[in-house]
């Protein structure tokens, strides 16, 4: 049995989307009954309209990431499932302004095949309309083969980026370039120490036996790189930061931003702790933390881990981040 | 005995093949989440129950009209993986039809039909035989009928050795290590395992068997 | 076994503050190696010092809830234990301007022992020190023993009117009747669906068979009300709801603000369902929300479950909630 | 046989307190974590270990002296309901002694200590005998010395008396409902498990009995 507060397993993503709305009335609005949610001033004149989305399930990503500074619209999946292209158009042509849209998503094979139907819907209607894919997790695919990499825990920031230079007036081609200069530059790798179940089945993805943990397991129980006996928090820290910095690499005096993310039942406790061991390491490492965040960025249900997620700043970057964001799943004043 | 699919016999066949989704969604998400996400069987009931829905309140001028709205649907309104590719099976499906106003489908031609289907998402999903997705149950279907058109054999009897050939089909993608697909990730630890899309795509298949067989 | 990403298990408060210190490092300090965390501005003139504190555990309860129009200083105990009133007494001094200190926490046996003590010895020194307890868990004890409940999930909202108020210039003595006054019309139950593990021990605090529920649990496994079979979420809702209306009571056309919280390992996808069929309900007795938050904002180590809380709004509250507060936990901008 | 505590006794009894409780912790956590929040084996196990520390650096000039900077640092520095009610208990020790510099202390003077300390625990936390506390292990001991007196025992006499009566006092807890602490909102539900606090006092007692017996 899942043991969850749901009610009808099929109305989940339904129900989700309306208390989100209800709570944040103010801000959003949904579009008829699809699962299009977008900013309620939308379209906003003058600002290249971002439309993300993805499966549900991984809240607050993607559906309260939308807001002033951040994303435009949101388009929703099933529980680890893309949204259908018409849900994505919907998101478009309620964010199309006079600056054209840029779709910003995690590279998963079904998000692809439907965000890319969706685009070509929007380019017949004569919309102006580019993608950037997130692809941040460094264990799902060799670095020759980086554009076959999935996107994980770095999207809140390339959202924060493109909210930001879309309002600042950033033109879509030159946003292109940028933000995927940005998702160049950042790298994740997470650890998982349990497993999550889906809401409608009650199924777990995947076991992870006592006493055992896994690195780089996907957030929807895609098995991981290896499985290892449950490490302390300094040895996971390190063991993840040696990960990260050998892929990019990141070099000595590298400005980064740093995330730790919560994957659902790991407390801010263990992140804090897991943080302070992250910090002393690249600080041996002379790898210096421009800025760093703790919480739960992008969740998978309940499986307990966190991942790691480093951006390599330069100083376009800093400029953008430094920017106010206002969304009811991520703010920074 | 009929040689031929009617319009009527393929809106009757999704009924069925709703009904045989609908009993193994349970088992097809099972199969989902060991070497993918789960929510397979999910999915692919949700979709032919609304596909059934939507056909019922509808008309079709013919049979590739059905197959394109079939497909269509799939593609814009479904989502996930499943979405598009198995739009795409129905669109390719229709493609080999369209140039006619087609009322009817003889082996050869719903031979045509599943061809057209392979290639087509063949060439969106980039998944050959041996990646262990549902293009091994297809590809097997393709291979059984071009045999069964060679040796001029009935409707029914096509359409059986068909659904034999795909539950062979989708069999083999137990002995397959995935590189396509959420499976892929798994690397060599998805060996052993079927593949969800593989068994539906063979549920949906043995659903043209299972109308003939009923109706003789 | 323990499975949490931490080292030394009697090390974890201490690993704990100093991630959290070097993740804020430019907004708090801490005091020596105490378990006292201050604002890096602290003490503050003009504004009565804020010190709120407890047991470790709940993050982002209490440690992550000091900065501008939030607490001034935090004094940490141990998971799920009373800080002593040394670290008290340090926090006291570091806030200590020339407005007087305000002693804000759970309504917990060894809380109110441990922050007594350090009362009196505050003044002792000569300052002006006065409490204000929280005590808004209705299951704890029947009305007529009010003063007898635990604080639970109101605690950042009383907080954050306690730091909006004493920014604004409001004395010790009104601030203590006007945080008084919220309290008395805080209204808090929870449900909790899976145990939480004491992460020193890896002990369970208590259990909860496969397909139960309890109502009222408390955030260290006290025991609830009721155990029940697992309800649907908008059960849950109503069943929260009216035991809430009942105990102040709240009647048509009050005006409430309403928090959802999630006790750790809930998701915010449960959290949202629950939002919707709460809303729904409320409508329906007529009284309005002023203003709904979900989050996680008083957890229990990873136990799965929500609590609710109810609070009666007048315009004194609601313009001190209105003004804007900045910690890392809670941020209203 | 010595007839009177030294000084020099009590810290050794503090000692052994010290390892007693540290072989009972894991016990101690496991009932706590029954009926409460299962960490107070962790904080009288922390407590005892800072205490040693902090003695084994100092000199004291009295008895009263000890007890009362044991207690100080329990009270100030521990946290917990642990900290401070156990802290009242060694002030409480040491405040029937503290009129004039103390270097023995005879039975009767010891029960006269452990009953001030009863006194000062109830004052402080409110609970009464039969409310599943600690307080039903230190009444145990009390009623124990105070019969001792009178019947003019020997101190290893008097105190390995106190050691069973004190037992018997934690193990009564078991059949009491807890009104105070976090066990109180387990009501009924907390019959049957023994109080961790009144397990560890009993712990504790238990220690000035081995040492006198260790010591003959
Ligand atoms: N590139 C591909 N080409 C063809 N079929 C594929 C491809 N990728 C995945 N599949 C099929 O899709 C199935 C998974 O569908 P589903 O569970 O609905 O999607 P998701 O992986 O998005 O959760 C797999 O079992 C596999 O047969
Ligand atoms: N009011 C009280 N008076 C005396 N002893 C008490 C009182 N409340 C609790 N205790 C004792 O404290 C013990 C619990 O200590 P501990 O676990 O350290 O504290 P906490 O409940 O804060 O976690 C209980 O087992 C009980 O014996
Ligand atoms: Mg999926
Ligand atoms: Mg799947
Ligand atoms: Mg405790
Ligand atoms: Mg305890």
């Amino acid at each position: 049995m899942v043991k969850k507060l749901i009610n009808n397993p099929d109305d989940i993503v339904n129900e989700l989307i309306e208390g989100f709305v209800l709570i944040n009335s103010k801000k959003v609005k949904r579009i008829g009954d699809s699962n299009a949610i977008a900013r309620i001033e939308s379209p906003i004149k003058g600002k290249v309209g971002i439309v993300i989305g993805g499966g549900a399930g991984h809240e607050p990503l993607f559906l309260e990431l939308i807001g002033e500074g951040m994303a435009d619209a949101v388009a929703h999946g099933q529980v680890f499932a893309a949204p259908s292209p018409d849900h994505i158009l919907k998101a478009i042509n309620a964010v199309d302004g006079d600056r054209g849209v840029l779709l910003l998503y995690n590279n998963y094979a079904g998000d692809v095949l439907n965000f890319n139907i969706a685009q070509d819907m929007a380019r017949e209607q004569g919309i102006n309309i580019e993608t950037v894919l997130i692809n941040d997790e460094i264990s799902s695919a060799p670095l020759e083969r980086r554009e076959d990499r999935r996107g994980t825990t770095s999207d809140h920031f390339i959202i924060k980026l493109a909210g930001a230079a879309s309002k600042a007036g950033m033109d879509l081609s030159t946003l292109v370039k940028f933000l995927n200069k940005a998702v160049y530059n950042s790298r994740s790798l997470g650890v998982s120490l349990s497993a999550c179940t889906l809401p409608q089945t009650g199924l777990s993805t995947f076991t992870l036996e006592e006493g055992k943990m896994e690195f780089g397991m996907g957030l929807h129980g895609e098995a991981g790189v290896k499985k290892v006996d449950l490490m302390t928090a300094d040895e996971t820290a390190r063991t993840i930061i040696d990960y990260l910095v050998a892929d990019l690499p990141f070099v000595e005096n590298d400005e980064i931003m740093l995330i730790i993310n919560g994957y659902g039942s790991t407390t801010r406790m263990e992140m804090f702790i897991v943080a302070k061991n992250i910090y002393e390491y690249l600080s041996e490492k002379k790898i210096n933390i421009y800025s760093g965040e703790i919480g739960e960025f992008c969740t998978s249900q309940e499986m307990a881990g966190i991942s790691v997620t480093m951006i390599k700043l330069d100083d376009e970057m800093k400029k953008y981040y430094e920017m106010p964001a206002y969304s009811p799943g991520y703010i920074k004043p | 005995m009929q040689n031929v699919f009617k319009l009527n016999d393929f809106i009757e066949i999704l009924k069925i093949a709703d009904t045989e989704i609908d009993k193994n969604k349970q088992y097809l998400s099972n199969l989902d989440s060991v070497i993918g996400d789960g929510d397979h069987g999910i999915t692919i009931s949700t979709a032919f129950s609304k596909i059934n829905n939507e056909i019922s309140s509808r008309n079709f001028d013919s049979i590739p009209d059905l197959f394109k709205f079939v497909g269509n649907l799939f593609i814009t309104s479904i989502g996930g993986t499943t979405g598009p590719i198995f739009g795409y099976i129905f669109i390719g499906m229709a493609s080999s039809l369209i140039e006619n106003k087609k009322d009817e489908v003889s082996l050869s031609e719903f031979y045509n039909m599943l061809s057209a289907a392979l290639q087509k998402v063949t060439s969106i999903g980039k998944a050959n035989p041996g990646d262990k997705t549902l293009v091994d149950t297809l590809n097997a279907a393709v291979s059984s009928l071009k045999e069964s058109v060679e040796k001029n054999m009935e409707l029914s009897e096509g359409i059986k050795a068909m659904a034999v050939e795909a539950q062979k089909g989708a069999e083999s993608t137990k002995d397959m290590v995935a590189t396509k697909g959420r499976a892929r990730y798994l690397g060599e630890r998805s060996l052993g395992y079927q593949d969800a899309g593989a068994t539906s795509v063979f549920i949906i298949l043995n659903a043209f068997n299972i109308y003939l067989q009923n109706s003789q």
